[in-house]
């Protein structure tokens, strides 16, 4: 009687992701020898986590059924602010706090637009893209900031042992936004807004409230994802960014999350990502040339999706 | 070089429009800047509009400008054939287009630019010394890969790979194409570490990317590679001088917008002008980096 | 002789959905040109039975015979052109569409040219409409459309295509009184053009205003078939539950009401109705009856917070309140259960659990962080003390029959343990058995000193459940009767005409 | 009682269009004199014309409630196709046919992925656009392919009397699928599709069928659109066509299509192409520097929904 289906249900879920994940990295390790070496995986944690950080608020508006194409031109912009700040001697705590904020007023404004005068996501947030673009060129008509303190190097390039910070971050956050989508009202409200908007609003839920805020919490996501990047290279680049919104959002459906909305997981986004970083790492290594990468990766997209939906049927 | 380098001094009262391929890099910005600030200066009228790299924007941007009225067109074309109706366009305005930077084949007044398949050769060949010569040099050489299909790209590939291909003991490993950016740069280097041995040196077809290299041999704690590159990036010319950079060669973009702006006056004023400007470039390294350290610039200045 | 009698035969069919045999074996017969009724609690299986008469779903097993011939496992245009045309439950519409539009859908009248003639499209769907004397634009868009209308415009649609054979799944549940008066001319004009129909219902009463024979599904199998004639709804119910009626259900005694008032309304006032004032008692069952589009969705709905009103003071035990989200309302004690099931009441995509606990979650909470466990004791007891029928508290919603979901729906309040429900057509497509536990709900939760609200289409419902009935006509109150008054005649006509002379 | 409620509310629908496209055009003038002017206008057109090609197409696909986000890669990929080909001395309508069928074989595959085995819109066209944009750049390893005969221009980049031949072909195309989607049972079934699938397949429309074809349609639209950019530039670019979908989508919806799909029209994609246009036209007449560009340009997207939601709120 104490049967757990719910449980297993997820688990078989989550299973897809690990049958694909697997197979990927049997599949890499047969191709290059590198693949699993630890270094490796070092460095896949840490190649993955910015792209990994932006999926996680990405996955957070899919659930809600919206998108955001703002991701990337958001991030730039933060990391943008964040290294002209830091240029400037201003305390790193502070310089980071600022992207972030900057990230999350970006996207209580692209938040409002659609959730309480309807715009639609996809145009909205595609607006926001092209601003907050302009906005990150603008600061320094261009040119990026480099010469940055030492300091500032550790969250976003630094190592803790072998295992670098921003990669850890990732982890963190991962598992602060999982336990918030399964122990929180809020985090349960964005499956109902995601799910039924009209049947979510009549069950009290404030759900204009909660889509603006879901923008907010990605937008500032992919903003300290900026500052990561930026503290990364060492350097503003108010070019940086350039496509993270289509990876974050190809990285969460792989990850199981639904476009129609209501359906989404942290850790499946989290494999999804992985998934992602996989290829390109396996390509490098073993060398194949950049044409033919373009061309596999789609492939490849296709392959997990229509493999996933091969499991589903089995069930 | 010296008159090269001169301000004009002829009197104006032009519109002159820049069309820039892309502003995604300093480089790029840096051009734009420049002869924003010129054109003060000289107290022309002065628009620059950027393709965004895209070949359809860019002309449709110069269509655009026509319409607006400008005399003379600055051009860095996306690449040589593109902008051909454009060019055919302006043309037919009788409006004079000077290219910068990148030439286009057909169709231009003067062109302002570099030789890049130079300055490749020349990071090759003293990127060959630094390795002991063409006979001691060995080990495996990164060559991180700006745009595919680009001219740039090609020329610094095949000027570098041509020195490189006097030492028998070297071997270049080429990576995916990075596009100029330093992020895509970094990756690619963490991963063909993980897959080679033996790497002394890295050369990037931009001082951008090289630097996003030595960052991740500085993180893995590999010592000794030479990290060499092209542009003559401030920042790289900085780590020349600390010792975690090795080589690059001078790619001014400041100097080439100015004689840009002074061979565009000239044609305007129906004076005498060259057609073929070669801007020049010269190799940086620990011998000679005191003479271009100036962080208030992007680019070192030509000497 | 008898064979061609039948211009449908259904064989041994048989359906498997994951984990349900929707159908074992079930054979099926219709006459030509009889009005047949096929009628079983929800879930027996009588949609499906359609759907794979229709071609949508293709069945594990059995062999359909229609008009003489053997029809193989094909879609649903073959089976169209063949003269079956089904009216869904969950009518199939395009709403974007125009009424004509949607008449002639992959079947429009061509010029010379072969492209679209928009002209015949409106002229014929013109001369239908007025052949079967239904008002209704044909060039409207359905998105404007009431319920009724779209119901019209589903039977214009299969007329179109030339149907010998059309079903009505469920067409009356969400009709109102009058408009289910116009369906039943309808059905007659239909059976006199020598159209055969299969209706389907859960009003009982209906079926012998209507059909010639009934047949009987429980729990996906063939029980029954019968003329209307030898008939009657005790018959039914004991085919259709497969036990003894125990008794006809009475009404309720009427009782004192509670001086305690816990809502007054006064002068209320929005977009749809004007001047609706009524007190509620502790206690009390207040139906609220009219025509559909008489505006009692809209009543509650402004009292809940769930749409803005232009004037009208509203007091909820004594207190001024003017709700402007329906979170506040909650806060207040006060729940509302929408009209529709499906778009406002459940999340389709989620589990049983989080539905029942949508309200509530705050009460499934330790340490301010939810608790599954709290959650599954919940669920369960809720599942187990309204027996609803679900495999599992963590089955997705959608999986439900209409009747368990409208249990959910009710649990899903009761946890949250208001004071007062605003309750919108509690039964709608929902069998006679769960109608009854429902009505027994209500009843105990105004012994238990809730007070509700009921809006409803079936006067028979509230005449049995309230303690005072308002009745509502074009937005306006006309009538208010107490439980002692109560005149269905009466209560019927004010519905329909807006008059109340006394 | 023989009102004609559907033509009005469709006129006004088209007059919210019609309003910002005033606004913009007045507003234009003002800034710029030269705006107005003959030169400038068929100017407009021929700009325009290309992006517009790939809208109608968008369009359809909106309308089918799908999105197809592979158009710039397939319009790159034809295009070199095409240039090569021509190059090769190959006569031209071959040349051209052969880029279209190309791109139809491309739309065949993604529409066959979403419709049949039913991937996610948004995800199989980003797959179809890495593949697409890694074979163009593959087909001469990234290299331009110059030298084209004169005769192959005349399409792209010809002129009958000084109106463009491409703004000419654009026009027939919108005019021909505006009739198609009016008059024709395949046209309707579109909405049909878009506004509620599975109504549309209980009615007998073959949906996955015409579902599939819509994205042929669309891809070879868009590759045609590629075509006539080579046929222009008199060069084939591997790297065309980047960010054309997101142009695309945004002409379509502030022509008034719908997301969710159902909704759309060809008239109104016109404007919308030419509003965008307008933007960077105008931007460029009066010399606004690059980075305000892109924001200008974001939040005039912005306020032209609005607006257009205000103007409906009205009615
Ligand atoms: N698509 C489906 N997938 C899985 N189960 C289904 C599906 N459709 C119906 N069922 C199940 O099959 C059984 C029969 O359902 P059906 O809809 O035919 O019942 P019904 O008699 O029409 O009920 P109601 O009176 O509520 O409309 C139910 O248990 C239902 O849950
Ligand atoms: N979603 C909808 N789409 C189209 N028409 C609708 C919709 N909802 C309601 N209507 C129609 O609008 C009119 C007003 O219905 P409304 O629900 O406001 O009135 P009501 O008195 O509450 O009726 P009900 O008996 O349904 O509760 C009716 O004609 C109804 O059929
Ligand atoms: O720095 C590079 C420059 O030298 C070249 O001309 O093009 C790409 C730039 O980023
Ligand atoms: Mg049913
Ligand atoms: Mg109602």
């Amino acid at each position: 009687m104490r049967k757990e289906p719910m449980k297993i249900s997820n688990l078989l879920k989550k299973y897809n992701l690990l049958v694909l994940l697997i197979v990927f990295i049997v599949i890499a390790s047969i191709l290059s020898p590198n693949f699993l070496a630890v270094g490796n995986v070092l460095n896949l944690l840490q190649q993955a986590s910015i792209p990994g950080i932006v999926a996680i608020g990405m996955t957070l508006v899919i659930i809600i059924s919206g998108i955001d194409l703002s991701v990337g031109s958001v991030a730039a912009f933060a990391g943008m602010i964040s290294a002209i700040l830091v240029s400037k001697n201003v305390p790193i705590i502070i310089a980071v706090l600022a992207g972030v904020v900057l990230g999350a007023a970006l996207g209580l404004i692209t938040g409002i637009l659609i959730a309480k005068f309807g715009l639609p996501d996809f145009i909205a947030s595609l607006a926001m893209m092209e601003i907050a673009r302009g906005a990150a060129l603008l600061t320094t008509q261009g040119v990026p900031v480099f010469g940055l303190s030492s300091d500032f190097k550790f969250i976003g390039g630094g190592f803790i042992g072998k295992v670098s910070v921003s990669g850890i971050i990732w982890i963190i956050l991962t598992v602060f936004f999982a336990l918030l989508l399964k122990y929180t009202s809020f985090g349960r409200s964005l499956f109902a807004i995601g799910g039924n908007r009209e049947a979510a609003t009549l069950s009290g839920i404030k759900t204009t409230r909660n889509y603006a805020i879901t923008y907010v919490l990605c937008a500032a996501l992919a903003a300290f994802a900026g500052v990561l990047t930026a503290s990364w290279l060492a350097a503003g680049q108010p070019t940086a960014g350039d496509g993270m919104e289509l990876n974050a959002i190809a990285a969460s459906v792989i990850g199981g999350a639904s476009l129609s909305g209501g359906i989404g997981s942290m850790l499946g986004t989290f494999g999804g990502v992985f998934l992602l970083q996989i290829i390109t790492n396996i390509f490098n290594l073993v060398g194949l040339a950049s044409f033919y990468q373009q061309i596999a990766k789609g492939v490849i997209i296709i392959a997990a999706l229509l493999l996933n939906r091969a499991i589903d049927a089995k069930k | 070089a010296d008159d090269v380098m001169a301000d004009y001094t002829g009197k104006a009262d032009y519109k002159i429009g820049f069309s820039q391929c892309t502003l995604a890099s300093p480089f790029y910005v840096t051009m734009k800047e420049v002869a924003e600030d010129y054109a003060k200066q000289l107290g022309v009228d002065f628009v620059c509009v950027s393709a965004n790299d895209d070949v359809t924007k860019q002309n449709n941007d110069i269509n655009d400008m026509i319409s607006s009225g400008i005399n003379a067109l600055i051009l860095n074309p996306i690449n040589a054939e593109g902008v051909a109706p454009a060019i055919e366009a302006c043309q037919k305005a009788d409006i004079p287009v000077i290219t910068v930077d990148r030439n286009v084949n057909d169709g231009n007044t003067a062109y302002v630019g570099r030789d890049n398949e130079e300055m490749g050769r020349l990071v090759g060949e003293a990127l060959v010394e630094e390795l002991g010569g063409k006979d001691k040099a060995e080990g495996k050489i990164l060559e991180i890969q700006g745009t595919a299909g680009d001219t740039v790209m090609m020329a610094r590939r095949d000027g570098f790979e041509s020195a490189i291909a006097e030492a028998p003991g070297l071997e270049v490993i080429q990576s995916a194409y990075c596009d100029y950016t330093r992020s895509k740069a970094v990756t690619a280097t963490q991963d063909l570490l993980q897959s080679n041995d033996g790497i002394v040196a890295v050369y990037g077809h931009n001082d951008d990317m090289s630097l996003g290299a030595a960052q991740v041999l500085q993180e893995k704690g590999v010592e000794g590679v030479k990290v060499t590159g092209v542009d003559g990036l401030m920042e790289a010319v900085i780590a020349i001088k600390d010792g975690k950079y090795s080589i690059t060669t001078m790619n001014d973009p400041g100097s080439l917008l100015k004689v840009a702006m002074n061979t565009t006056l000239k044609v305007l004023n129906g004076e005498d002008y060259e057609e073929f400007v070669d801007a020049g470039t010269g190799v940086i390294d620990s011998s000679n980096v005191d003479d271009y350290v100036d962080d208030s610039l992007a680019f070192a200045a030509m000497k | 002789m008898q064979e061609h009698d039948n211009i449908l035969e259904m064989r041994k069919i048989d359906k498997l959905f994951p984990g349900v045999k929707a159908l074992d074996s079930v054979d099926f017969s219709v006459k030509r040109g009889e009005v047949h009724c096929l009628i079983g609690a929800n879930g027996a299986g009588k949609s499906t039975l359609m759907k794979i008469l229709s071609g949508a779903y293709v069945e594990d097993s059995g062999e359909i015979i229609f008009d003489g011939e053997k029809l193989k496992p094909h879609g649903t245009l073959e089976r169209k052109k063949k003269g079956i045309s089904v009216i869904y439950q969950e009518l199939s519409l395009v709403n974007e569409l125009t009424v004509g539009e949607n008449v002639y859908i992959n079947n429009y009248p061509k010029t010379k040219f072969g492209t679209v003639d928009w002209k015949e499209v409106y002229k014929k769907t013109q001369e239908i409409a007025d052949e079967m004397n239904m008002q209704i634009d044909v060039r409207a868009k359905v998105s404007s459309l009431n319920i009724g209308q779209r119901q019209m415009t589903e039977i214009m649609k299969a007329l179109a295509s030339n149907a010998k054979l059309i079903v009505m799944d469920e067409p009356s549940s969400t009709l109102s009184k009058r408009e289910f008066e116009t369906l039943l001319q309808l059905i007659k004009d239909l059976k006199a053009k020598g159209i055969t129909l299969i209706y389907i219902s859960h009003h009982l009463e209906e079926l012998f205003l209507v059909g010639d024979r009934i047949t009987i599904l429980r729990n996906g199998k063939f029980v029954a078939c019968r003329n209307a004639s030898e008939i009657n709804e005790d018959h039914l119910v004991e085919y259709m539950t497969g036990a003894k009626v125990s008794e006809k259900n009475e009404y309720t005694e009427a009782k004192p009401l509670n001086d305690e008032k816990v809502l007054e309304v006064k002068g209320l006032t929005n977009h749809k109705v004007r001047n609706i004032s009524f007190d509620l008692h502790k206690g009390e069952v207040l139906g609220l009856y009219g025509l559909v589009g008489a505006g009692r969705t809209e009543v509650i709905r402004s009292i809940f917070g769930a749409d803005l009103y232009e004037k009208g003071d509203i007091k909820l035990h004594g207190r001024p309140v003017h709700f402007k989200h329906t979170g506040e309302a909650i806060a207040n004690k006060i729940g509302l259960i929408p009209e529709n099931r499906k778009t406002q009441g459940l999340v389709q995509i989620l589990p049983v659990w989080e539905n029942m606990t949508m309200v509530a979650l705050d009460k499934c909470k330790k340490n301010g962080i939810i608790n599954y466990g709290v959650i599954r004791e919940t669920c369960e007891l809720y599942k187990k003390s309204l027996n609803v029928k679900t495999p599992s508290i963590n089955t997705v919603i959608q999986n439900l029959s209409g009747g368990n979901q409208q249990k959910v729906i009710i649990a899903k309040w009761l946890f949250r343990d208001c004071d007062i429900l605003l309750i919108d057509e509690p039964t709608q497509g929902i069998d006679v058995m769960v109608k009854e536990e429902i009505y027994k709900i209500i009843r105990n939760l105004a012994d238990e000193g809730k007070s509700m609200i009921v809006v409803s289409s079936e006067l028979d419902e509230l005449l049995r459940i309230c303690d005072n009935i308002i009745v509502m006509f074009d937005g306006k109150e006309v009538m208010t009767s107490s439980k002692e008054n109560f005149n269905p005649d009466k209560i019927l006509s004010v519905s329909v005409t807006g008059r109340n002379e006394s």
